[in-house]
């Protein structure tokens, strides 16, 4: 055998990949199911995803109590302790993207579907209070005062506007969902209390050893990202496939007319979309800040380009896809960096995408909607 | 009708009746209209200095005829550029800055890094350069349909920039400097401070590829690009070689971003891999929407405001990009089919007549 | 009345699709709305069925005021359609395009085993298909496979929006046996069809729609006899 | 007052510029650097009168796209007669040729790229010294330190790829190459485990310090023992909360000054902002003021005056002697070596 | 019968376990108007996607004047002459209708980008042709009132004319409808009789699926019956319709009277 780094270090290599592969897919869920049911590419997951990063930083930070260190050394905790405390945090990032996933929906997407409602209609006037403020005063403090006296009177007139119901192309959706990824990015960047630095999330998990395959160390967080993630994707779906509400998603995806006819009520049933998306991610975003213990205002971004590759390359549309896709971008990037350097990944990453796409055009799993005939 | 009375109506109705104005106008009114146009654009940089409109149009802490040239002849450029691929062509492409950045790098290396050639000599070989990128990344990946061909794109763009970034040949993160500027002429001097000439230089380029898409747009081609658009699968029926012509709108598409590169490059004399990263990519996406995809004068409508909005909004400093975003999504929310809308046939007169069957949906 | 419509307006954007139509529906009766295309027959019943608002007018399914009510909560109070242009979900297969049918009816699976097998009476050529994904399946079938889906929400009002479009003549006899049946059974029924001369045998009374507005009514074997109406819907 | 006296167009004061990055990413470098010079400008101010100074900001986020239309409105600008800045190597390649077409004097106090002064730019001066004199010095330290095997890596960025190089160069066969890293990216085991399978003891990073505090961080977490070394671009604070403990005994280099080698201007600075210390450049960024102020208060009013003097400046400033030869770069200055201890930058003195 | 334009020999068409076309042999000869029918899911359209280019037979092969489809893209079977409308209407809809129409025209042209940029004479002869032959065919099918409104904005009877109208733009030898009558109403059925026969008489073959007797019966001069995939019948009109096999299959009843 041959003595390349690449052979050398495989299972190292192997269960790192899968590691962060498997918050790839997570993330990718959340586009597929979006995709699936709007045809939509959800730009703003991958700030939903940030959100969630910061739902952990705040769970850690403000109502579990944990500082980043303690005499010098990080807080790790151990037994209940540490379980209870994981669980808290993977909840509170859950509920932080599911929310602003729902949020999300109701003031980029929902007007743009023609039956935007009051709660569009007051974000939006308040956002629109608040940059036409800034144009006058630069304190942010009295900008929001300001912005929430003329929220009414221009939510009002909105949602007139909103009654003329027209549905806007696809692009618009897609140039939306940009607007609304800066502009959630951006916000945390200028408002947040760092900035646009990096922020640090408490560490209580001592990432110790755990077992060791054909030589590699294999630590307690990535088996803990893996086996979590692995568990989130068959929840999901489970309630897909079997649940009643899971069959509306499907039907929704394929003909929202019709669904609507059968007695779908398809407004919850997109939220619920975005629901479940937003809860993956914010279960990703947990995870992810177990392995890495920091965040960005921008951390979404090439993750969320990366996972949405991920659910482009198992094939949009398929829940299976975006696991298998993550997966497989993960490693790749991996080993492709071992091979070439680490400078080479994303070329590596996207390569590889585009000779996949070649041979198999709707991914590697395929679309798991059908297509009508011609 | 009756029931939808509201206070924004006027404010969306004045877009639409400047464009029912300017339908009505005969050939004389129009030409002149054109003429008018075209002499003030000229003097754009002078606007600065007329009383009243100068302080509302002027930049603050940029140069505005820099801004002029830099930001908005660019984006202008790169978004007729994009407009038939996206909004004729209806191929979504996240990944145009490649284009941009092969005319900008071709550029560099022949007039700098690995030759000596003069600029306007440049500009040809990178234009076709530009057009056999397009090729190549449009020969494998046509066959995508919609959603797919996006990412694939966007992959493209990265590819590129990466490649860049990590070739020695290329300048690497390093870049390339000392670019060739354009020659002079007509006593204009192609200098590193004076930003006009460069802008009469792009003003022209500007009107050149206006003219010449136009004739493509209204042409057998054209009708083919917006008939894939509409329904692939009945327009290869109908005899369309879909095939070819999604190339043919992929190759000038990746022409004219490719054109804008090598302007852009002749401008600033240097370049690294960073003047071209994903984000742009999606900047020049929201100025084709944003104006009206589809539609030529939509989309330089829609890159002049997205270059030059932002720097007359410097005063936001930080928080310039966070109101752009807003913006944006207002923007889509109240005019989801961008400002200027492309129109179909005679609906303006319909508008007038306010007849029946107007926003039929099919 | 099981379904009255009062003065209904519909716009699409800034055009009046509807002009202010008013006509019932009785308790157990098979009612049809014929007219040109473009009467905006289809747009009735989407309003009915609650996927268009409504500007004006109103609609009282049952006693009770729907005019306003989101189309989900009117398919828990019965009122299913087979839609134009038959909405099939593609992607499904053709059983669960019928499961599709009893959404909003949920549990009791021996009663929707009894369901199916009613539906597989009706068609047998669906039954054949049962695994074959619902955008597979030619024209007619995909008709059947939309009726037989309305079917199975057990309805007590059934829209139908040109149910014979695209069937053989054999079927299109059958189709109308079928609706007869279906009625005997105790569902109303609302019939939109071009097939006027077989629609109006089979219905108790008739609405000859014209641009929006509802022009002649009568039961249907007067306007079967109008000569009018023969004149312009029925072929002479 | 700047009366116009001397005819170069300025009606009012004359101005000092600031260029570089005050929002965006980078936005941290250019504040510390507009202290430094806001420091040098007030206390000019404040001692004269009838001379006052005005500094002007131009913030290019450090986006060499940006830079062109805010160089030209400096230039524009006649009362606009000296610039500290631009801050950031790329933006310097973008807009020094127009300074230099110009004449309008520039004094970086922290683009280190060594090529920029290979333009035969007569405008241009550093106020220390180029990556070209770091990497040795970094390499030398880590030689010194007894480290046998080199892991060397960089974030790909022109000034990290390029410091990383030098550094490497100047190892010779201690170095291994570890290939570069993307600084916005969260995971970097895959050359951690390159750096594992190569057992080096040392590892030399060029970049800037968020990645470089993620690259220790999970360095330390894979079980890597190996010292980390860096260079100016991770002497921040912002490296020791992102590594955590995994920043003690981390050792950087730059060719700044601790801040504490004048005591001072020390002083001055903690006295002008709330007793906070002057953070990286902020030294240097006062020595660059410090030259302008010097050549106007000579009487020096236009840019092609205010050139000649600095070229021809030879005094010593907060952190170096201050002379220029003819590429612009500084003469007699050093590589300093600071190390991270007890969750804090310590400098531990010259590199020889 | 005259020379043979289409011969669909022997075609199998199987899809998975599918089979939707077996053992079909058909010919078309210049000039007539076939009617094809059959009960739902007996093949029709799938036929029509064999004869396009849509999808490629299992077996067996499709001669179109004496060449053979096999292999041809489907714009090529299109130039071969080959036009077709669709069950369900696919109009260009953000396009006029006199455009939808010139791109069926274009499907004959040759110049591209460099002649469309020059303004090259060919170019412009070209351009004019189309136009005015699409006008020609607008007026032609009776909608040349709304000749530059947006396809979507049509009322449905003429988005279907608007259809035939591009499929003969394409300068077909062989026409295909695939239920242009569906939706139609009797006094509009009647109409699209007329048309059709006008269509013929301008040369045209043409080749209609459709499950009306009184549009089928009434212009076709010759009727082939499919079912289960299988020709079961194809003869004159008359002859079909009494023949027993297709009254058990299709028809029902005998009588067809309405
Ligand atoms: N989505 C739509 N947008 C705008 N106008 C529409 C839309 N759908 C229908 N219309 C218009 O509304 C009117 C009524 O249409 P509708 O579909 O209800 O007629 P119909 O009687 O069902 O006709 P058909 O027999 O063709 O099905 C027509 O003038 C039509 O053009
Ligand atoms: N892609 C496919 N996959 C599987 N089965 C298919 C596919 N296409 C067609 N079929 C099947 O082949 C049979 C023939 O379909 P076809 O559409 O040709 O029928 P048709 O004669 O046009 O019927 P109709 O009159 O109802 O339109 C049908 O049973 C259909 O379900
Ligand atoms: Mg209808
Ligand atoms: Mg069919």
């Amino acid at each position: 055998m041959p003595d390349w780094l690449i052979i050398r270090t495989f299972w190292d290599l192997t269960v790192t990949g899968l590691a962060l592969g498997s918050i790839y897919a997570l993330v990718a869920l959340g586009y597929t199911l979006v995709y699936g049911v709007l045809r939509l590419i959800n730009f703003a997951h991958s700030e939903i995803f940030m959100v969630g990063t910061f739902g952990s930083l705040l769970a850690s930070s403000q109502f579990l109590n944990i500082p980043l260190l303690e005499d010098g050394n990080y807080p790790y905790r151990a037994g209940m302790t540490l379980i209870f405390f994981l669980v808290v945090i993977l909840i509170i990032a859950m509920v932080f993207s599911g929310i602003s996933a729902v949020l999300l929906e109701r003031v980029a997407y929902r007007p743009l579907r023609g039956n935007g409602d009051s709660i569009g209609a007051v974000a939006l006037a308040f956002l629109t209070a608040f940059i036409v403020s800034l144009i006058f005063i630069d304190d942010t403090q009295v900008n929001v005062i300001i912005s929430l006296v003329l929220t009414a009177p221009i939510a009002y007139s909105y949602l007139r506007i909103f009654k003329r119901g027209r549905k806007a192309p696809r692009l618009a959706f897609l140039i939306s969902a940009i607007g609304a990824s800066t502009a959630i990015a951006e916000a945390v960047g200028v408002w947040g209390t760092h900035g646009r630095d990096q922020y640090q999330t408490a560490r209580i998990l001592e990432k110790k050893t755990v077992f060791n395959l054909f030589g590699t160390d294999v630590r307690i967080d990535y088996v803990i990202v893996i086996v979590g993630a692995l568990l989130m994707m068959t929840a999901l779906t489970l309630f897909v496939n079997k649940t009643r509400l899971g069959r509306g998603v499907r039907a929704v995806a394929q003909d929202a007319e019709t669904s609507r006819i059968l007695g779908v009520n398809v407004d919850m049933i997109i939220i619920v979309t975005f629901a479940l998306g937003g809860v993956m991610a914010g279960g990703a975003a947990m995870l992810f800040t177990l392995v890495y213990d920091q965040t960005r205002f921008n951390i979404g971004f090439i993750l969320g380009v990366k996972s949405f590759t991920a659910a482009v390359l198992g094939g949009i549309g398929n829940l299976k896809g975006a696991l298998l896709g993550g997966l497989v971008l993960g490693l790749v990037e991996n080993y492709g960096s071992a091979i070439f350097g680490g400078q080479w990944k994303d070329v590596i990453a996207f390569t590889v995408l585009l000779v996949v796409l070649m041979f198999r055009p709707t991914g590697l799993l395929g679309e798991s909607l059908g297509k009508a005939r011609v | 009708m009756s029931t939808i009375g509201n206070a924004f109506a006027p404010v969306r109705d004045a877009f639409d009746s400047i464009g029912d104005a300017f339908h009505r106008m005969n050939q004389w009114q129009k030409y002149s209209f054109y003429a008018i146009v075209i002499i003030a654009l000229y003097l754009a940089p002078f606007w600065t200095d007329i009383p009243v409109i100068g302080p509302i149009v002027d930049t603050p802490g940029t140069q505005f005829s820099t801004v002029l040239n830099d930001q908005v002849i660019i984006f202008v450029l790169v978004a007729l550029g994009l407009n038939v691929v996206v909004g004729l062509a209806g191929l979504l492409d996240l990944g145009y800055v490649g284009f941009y950045a092969v005319g900008a790098y071709v550029t560099a290396i022949l007039t700098s890094a690995h030759g000596n050639l003069p600029w306007l000599l440049s500009l040809p070989i990178a234009v076709v350069v530009s057009m056999l990128f397009g090729v190549i990344l449009g020969a494998p990946t046509l066959r995508l349909r919609g959603d797919y061909l996006a990412i694939v794109t966007l992959g493209f763009g990265e590819i590129i920039r990466l490649t860049a970034k990590n070739m020695d040949w290329l300048g690497a993160s390093r870049g390339i400097s000392n670019i060739k500027k354009p020659p002079s002429i007509f006593g204009l001097k192609f200098g590193v401070i004076d930003p006009k000439p460069y802008y009469y230089l792009g003003l022209t380029l500007v009107l050149i590829v206006v003219f010449v898409l136009h004739r493509i747009e209204y042409s057998r081609v054209g009708r083919a690009w917006v008939a894939i658009r509409e329904d692939e699968d009945a327009a290869e029926l109908m005899g369309v070689h879909t095939f070819k012509f999604k190339l043919w709108a992929f190759t000038i598409g990746a022409a004219v971003g490719g054109l804008a590169g090598v302007h852009y490059a002749g401008k600033v004399g240097f370049i690294n891999p960073d003047n071209f990263p994903l984000q742009l990519s999606i900047l020049f996406l929201a100025a084709v929407v944003l104006g009206g995809s589809g539609n030529m004068y939509g989309a330089i409508l829609g890159g002049v405001l997205v270059a030059y909005v932002p720097e007359r909004l410097r005063n936001f400093a930080d928080k310039r990009v966070f109101v752009f975003g807003v913006v944006l999504v207002l923007m889509m929310v109240f005019r989801p089919e961008g400002i200027l809308p492309k129109r179909v046939g005679d609906e303006h007169k319909k508008r007038q007549r306010s007849s029946q069957n107007e926003e039929v949906a099919q | 009345m099981l379904l009255e419509v009062t003065d209904l307006h519909v716009f699409y954007g800034r055009i009046e699709a509807i002009k202010g139509i008013s006509f019932g529906v009785g308790e157990g009766e098979i009612t049809t709305l014929i007219g040109a295309n473009g009467a905006g027959k289809t747009t009735t019943m989407r309003t009915i069925s609650g996927v268009r608002t409504v500007t004006q007018g109103s609609v009282i399914f049952d006693g009770q005021d729907i005019t306003k009510m989101a189309p989900h909560d009117r398919v828990k109070l019965g009122i299913c359609q087979a839609p134009e242009g038959r909405g099939i979900f593609p992607g499904m297969t053709v059983r669960e395009n019928l499961d599709m049918g009893t959404y909003v009816r949920g549990g009791d699976s021996a009663q929707k085993a009894a369901d199916l097998a009613h539906v597989f009476h009706l068609f047998p050529r669906l039954e054949e298909r049962i695994s074959q994904l619902g955008g597979t399946l030619s024209g007619g079938e995909q008709q059947m496979l939309a009726i037989g889906r309305a079917l199975m929400s057990r309805p007590r009002l059934l829209l139908l929006d040109e149910p014979s479009m695209g069937l053989a003549p054999m079927l299109i006899a059958q189709i109308f046996e079928i609706i007869k049946q279906i009625n005997s059974e105790g569902i109303s029924v609302l019939l939109v069809e071009q097939n006027a001369t077989q629609a109006l045998r089979v219905a108790h009374r008739g609405y000859v729609l014209e641009t929006g507005y509802v022009v002649k009514d009568g039961s249907g074997h007067d306007l079967l006899e109008d000569p009018a109406v023969r004149a312009a819907y029925l072929g002479g | 007052g700047g009366d116009d006296a001397s005819g170069n167009g300025c009606e009012g004061d004359l101005k000092i510029a600031f260029f570089g990055a005050l929002t965006g990413d980078a936005g941290n470098l250019g504040i510390n650097i507009k202290k430094g010079l806001d420091l040098a400008v007030a206390q000019h101010n404040a001692e004269n009168a009838d001379n006052q100074l005005v500094v002007e900001a131009y913030d290019s986020q450090g986006d060499p796209d940006q830079a062109p239309a805010l160089a030209d409105k400096a230039i524009a600008d006649p009362c606009v007669v000296g610039i500290v800045g631009p801050a950031f190597s790329g933006e310097s390649a973008a807009v020094n040729p127009k300074f230099e077409e110009a004449g309008l004097p520039i004094i970086t106090p922290s683009a280190t790229n060594p090529d920029l002064s290979k333009n035969g730019w007569d405008i241009f001066h550093r106020a220390l010294a180029g990556d070209d004199k770091q990497g040795p010095g970094a390499a030398a330290k880590i030689v010194a330190d007894g480290k046998m095997k080199v892991g060397v890596v960089d974030d790909n960025s022109e000034y990290g790829k390029g410091l990383a190089d030098i550094v490497q160069e100047s190892l010779g066969d201690k170095a291994v190459e570890l290939n570069s890293l993307d600084p916005e990216a969260s995971d970097y085991s895959a050359i951690i485990t390159a750096a594992k399978d190569a057992g080096v003891d040392a590892v030399f990073f060029g970049g800037y310090y968020a990645a470089a505090g993620k690259l220790a961080k999970q360095m330390a977490d894979a079980g890597v023992t190996a010292t980390f070394y860096s260079g100016d671009g991770t002497l921040d604070v912002g490296f020791i909360e992102a590594a955590g403990p995994a920043a003690e005994g981390a050792i950087l280099t730059c060719t700044c000054a601790p801040f504490d080698t004048n005591p001072e201007f020390l002083k001055a600075f903690q006295d002008a902002n709330d007793g906070e210390n002057p953070a990286t450049y902020a030294a240097e960024a006062y020595d660059a003021a410090s030259v302008f102020i010097a050549a106007i208060k000579d009487g020096k009013t236009t840019r092609a005056d205010i050139l000649e003097f600095i070229n021809g400046y030879d005094a010593a400033g907060v952190t170096k002697q201050l002379k220029w030869d003819e590429t612009g770069e500084v003469t007699g200055s050093a590589v300093y070596a600071y190390e991270i201890k007890d969750g804090a930058i310590k400098g531990i003195g010259l590199i020889e | 019968m005259s020379e043979i334009l289409l011969d669909f020999n022997n075609v199998t068409m199987q899809f998975g376990g599918v089979t939707a076309l077996s053992e079909v042999t058909l010919q078309i000869s210049r000039g007539e108007i076939l009617g094809l029918i059959g009960p739902n899911g007996a093949g029709k359209t799938t036929c029509f996607n064999v004869m396009t280019g849509v999808y490629a037979p299992t077996i067996g092969s499709v001669t179109f004047n004496g060449q053979s489809l096999a292999g041809l893209k489907r714009f090529e079977i299109t130039k071969a002459g080959i036009a077709r409308t669709f069950q369900n209407i696919r109009l260009f809809s953000e396009m006029t209708a006199v455009e939808n129409v010139m791109v069926g025209a274009d499907a004959r042209k040759k110049s591209s980008v460099g002649g469309a940029i020059l303004r090259t004479p060919r170019q412009r002869r070209e351009e004019n042709e189309s136009r005015e032959r699409s006008m020609e065919l607008l007026k032609f099918m009776g909608i040349a009132d709304r000749a530059h409104n947006a396809a979507r904005n049509l009322p449905y009877g003429y988005q279907r004319r608007l259809e035939i109208a591009r499929a003969l733009a394409t300068e077909p030898q062989l026409l295909c409808l695939d239920e242009p009558a569906a939706g139609f109403n009797p006094a509009e059925k009647q109409e699209l009789n007329e048309l059709i026969l006008k269509i013929r008489a301008q040369g045209y073959t043409v080749l209609l699926i459709e499950h009306d007797m009184n549009v089928v019966m009434k212009v076709s001069d010759r009727v082939a019956v499919l079912d289960f995939g299988k020709k079961i019948a194809d003869g004159l009109p008359d002859q079909v319709r009494s023949n027993p096999d297709v009254i058990a299959a299709y028809l029902g009843v005998d009588d067809n009277a309405s």
